[in-house]
């Protein structure tokens, strides 16, 4: 019984790291995705304000 | 939340009931084999992650033709993912046969065909995925992988086929107890949902990395204009 | 088809001038039945079962080597580009190269063969058309599947050297098909499981050749 | 009669490496007997233009068309195109003449020999037919380098800084040769950094910047104003 309770925490436990990989990829793209968001906007404000002055 | 959000997640979490289920009927519903005794049981897992092995593989090829098909960078979110998953699934296959392998037969490890072949298999996944994680462009990494993932499909039964003539040890389908094929395929069945789940997952997240990519090289775009 | 025919021509003559290839192949080759035969203090059996794998693993790497170096040659002075340029379906250069590599390895064998014979005490010609099948065979099959990575790892340019990793699992089964031939000949037993190994050759052949002449244009894109 | 297909068009021509976009939505038009000069600064992304509009590689997004025909659908249509590059694309084992009978064999020209052994004689290099291509000097090497990509007469000659390394003589003669080329009606398109010969030579003149194309014009020597293309 040893043998398969090693066998198929093996396999579920490399499951659930991958899993936690990509959940922190995951966090990781939400926020990126927020801060480049931002960023076009900011970068859409500034150039409008620029056009408006000329 | 959105609707198609909740979808996914509860999808996931049957994969994960439905996993659990074939674990415990591999536990203690399938009847204890009479040579083997309990460690009989590791085939139900190996059989399925070696299965799903070849899955990825399968999944690499579509994907890979489709991507040189279209020059569709969708494809190559499907190849990434089955590549990854592929490779995790094949070098379980290696870790729980050599598990099985050193109760059954003694030893870790032993140049036997089935063996050798899920060996090279996995060699081919190392392969692919460290060259593709070399190259930065997108659209060359997926013209390489598509490639890649051709060949090594085309060599998959070839592979199989000189193992299998070098060499014979390995139980190929022996007699079983009705209760051990229905644990074997719930857990095959269990394993794949789980894995098609991952891979679907993985390939949104793939995508989301790209918009982000494509949005990071707007900005870029538009900051070297005005800067000029 | 006689596009073909110039490419191969033109690769010839440039190898045959200026030698940077095959010298090279040569003598990697026998540096590894050098080692081995070194390694070799075995019985006269021992040696008989063992000549085969020996063997083609040394025509794998310094083939492999060799065919990799063939098509980084393409690569100077843009040649490559040049050749891309060209009105003619790729999969046409792709045979060319095949054909060249095939006898790239056909020549690092004719010194490579009495070599490991000698060594390992083995009769080079009690199966002579047999063991001339069984190496063609092998040539054809292993060319192919160089040809075509070793055009995916040159578009690639730097990197390209680990694309050769590539190539050892995918050959697999053209190596230990072709050892094992090759092991029976010198063992001097050609029952019906040597022409199941032949058989497997030719169908690794054919189904690269199929695969290197459908994906060969998309190999060598930029 | 409907108007006369431009010899290359470019239609929302992208390209981008990476994180790193390079050409971004190029809409370029050379008529035939028009010659098109690239102006840029080093990595601005004319010779990646130029591979493009060669079929060399791959755009991102977009599409290029020789005479109305998409480029790279079949090889057979490459045929329209003559490319030197930065390297002079020939075999360093092979002899002059040997390297353009090749060339001249792969296009399908007829009678090879006899074709080699004119655009020799075009280009000046008669004398030297049987050297090695790292015999000779550079400028004999960008002569050379034209003399193949000219070996089937395309319409259509794609230059990447053809007047690099060249000398007084040499890219006088270059010039000369190019004018002829053009008023023969073939499309010539070049990248350089020589604002003196550009504005001699070309007919438009384009400048690569923040990967889109300006046009520009020219008021008196090297004076330059630009406009969106």
């Amino acid at each position: 019984m040893f043998a398969f309770i090693v066998a198929d925490t093996l396999v579920i436990a490399t499951f659930v790291v991958y899993f936690a990989r990509w959940a922190a990829e995951q966090h990781r793209l939400t926020r990126q995705a927020e801060s480049l968001q931002e960023h076009l906007a900011r970068h859409e404000a500034a150039r409008s304000e620029l056009r408006r002055a000329a | 939340m959105s609707l198609r959000n909740r979808l996914h997640a509860a999808c996931g979490l049957s994969a994960i009931a439905f996993v659990a289920v074939a674990v415990w009927m591999a536990a203690c519903i399938a009847p204890t084999e009479q040579s083997m005794g309990d460690i009989q049981r590791v085939l139900y897992v190996h059989v399925s992650v070696a299965w799903l092995g070849l899955c990825g593989f399968a999944v690499m090829a579509v994907s890979g033709v489709g991507y040189l098909l279209t020059r569709n960078l969708r494809f190559d979110h499907w190849f990434q993912s089955a590549g990854e998953l592929g490779w995790i699934t094949s070098g379980l296959t290696l870790a729980t046969g050599s598990i099985w392998a050193h109760e059954a037969w003694g030893t870790w490890w032993e140049w036997e065909p089935r063996l050798t072949a899920s060996f090279v298999l996995w060699l081919i996944y190392c392969a692919i995925l460290l060259v593709r994680g070399s190259l930065d462009d997108p659209h060359q990494r997926a013209r390489i992988g598509g490639v890649l993932g051709v060949m090594g499909a085309a060599d998959l039964p070839l592979v199989m086929m000189a193992t299998r003539w070098f060499r014979g040890m390995h139980p190929v389908s022996p007699q079983m107890d009705p209760l051990m094929r229905w644990t074997l395929l719930v857990n095959v069945l269990a394993f794949t949902a789980l894995f098609a789940w991952l891979i679907t997952e993985r390939r949104k997240q793939l995508r989301f990395r790209q918009s982000n990519d494509d949005l990071q090289r707007t900005l870029i775009g538009r900051m070297k204009c005005s800067h000029s | 088809m006689n596009k073909v025919w110039w490419v191969l021509q033109k690769d010839l003559v440039a190898e045959f001038r200026s030698l940077r290839v095959w010298p090279s192949m040569l003598l990697l080759g026998v540096v590894v039945a050098m080692v081995f035969g070194l390694q070799m203090d075995l019985l006269p059996q021992q040696k008989q079962r063992l000549v085969g794998g020996m063997l083609w693993l040394a025509v794998f790497f310094a083939g492999m080597a060799a065919i990799e170096r063939s098509f980084s040659a393409e690569r100077d002075d843009a040649c490559w580009d040049g050749l891309r340029l060209f009105p003619v379906d790729l999969s046409l250069v792709f045979w060319s190269k095949w054909i060249c590599n095939t006898i790239a390895l056909s020549a690092l064998e004719v010194v490579l063969f009495p070599l490991f014979f000698a060594l390992s005490h083995v009769s080079l010609l009690a199966h002579p058309a047999e063991l001339l099948l069984v190496t063609m065979l092998g040539n054809l099959g292993l060319s192919a599947v160089g040809t075509l990575v070793s055009a995916l790892a040159t578009s690639i340019g730097r990197g390209g050297n680990l694309l050769m990793a590539v190539v050892l699992p995918l050959a697999t089964p053209v190596i230990l098909a072709a050892a094992e031939a090759t092991r029976m000949i010198a063992e001097d037993a050609l029952n019906q499981t040597f022409w199941r190994w032949v058989q497997l050759l030719l169908a690794f052949a054919v189904v690269f050749v199929t695969v290197g002449t459908l994906l060969f244009p998309a190999a060598v894109e930029d | 009669m409907t108007a006369p297909q431009p010899a290359i068009q470019t239609v929302l021509l992208s390209k981008s490496f990476g994180l790193r976009p390079v050409l971004h939505d190029l809409n370029l038009t050379i008529p035939a007997g028009q010659c098109v000069g690239l102006l840029g600064v080093n990595g601005a992304g004319k010779t990646t233009l130029l591979r493009c509009l060669a079929s060399l590689t791959r755009p991102t997004s977009g599409s290029v068309h020789w005479f109305g025909e998409a480029a790279a659908d079949k090889p057979q249509s490459r045929r329209l195109i003559g490319m030197v590059g930065h390297e002079s694309r020939v075999y360093p084992q092979l002899s002059l003449r040997e390297n353009l009978v090749f060339a001249a064999r792969m296009y399908g020209v007829h009678q090879p020999e006899s074709r080699a052994d004119h655009l020799l004689q075009d280009v000046g290099l008669a004398a030297r037919a049987s050297a090695k291509p790292r015999e000779i000097s550079r400028g004999m090497q960008q002569r050379i380098a034209l003399a193949r990509a000219l070996v089937h007469n395309p319409p259509i000659l794609l230059l990447d800084e053809p007047f690099a390394g060249l000398d007084a003589h040499g890219s006088e003669w270059l010039v000369r040769m190019i004018d002829s080329l053009r008023n023969e009606g073939h499309a010539v398109c070049f990248t350089s950094h020589d604002l003196a010969v550009t504005q001699q030579l070309a007919d438009v003149v384009y400048e690569l910047r923040s990967s889109r194309l300006e046009k520009v014009r020219f008021y008196g020597p090297n004076l330059m104003m630009r406009a969106a293309a």
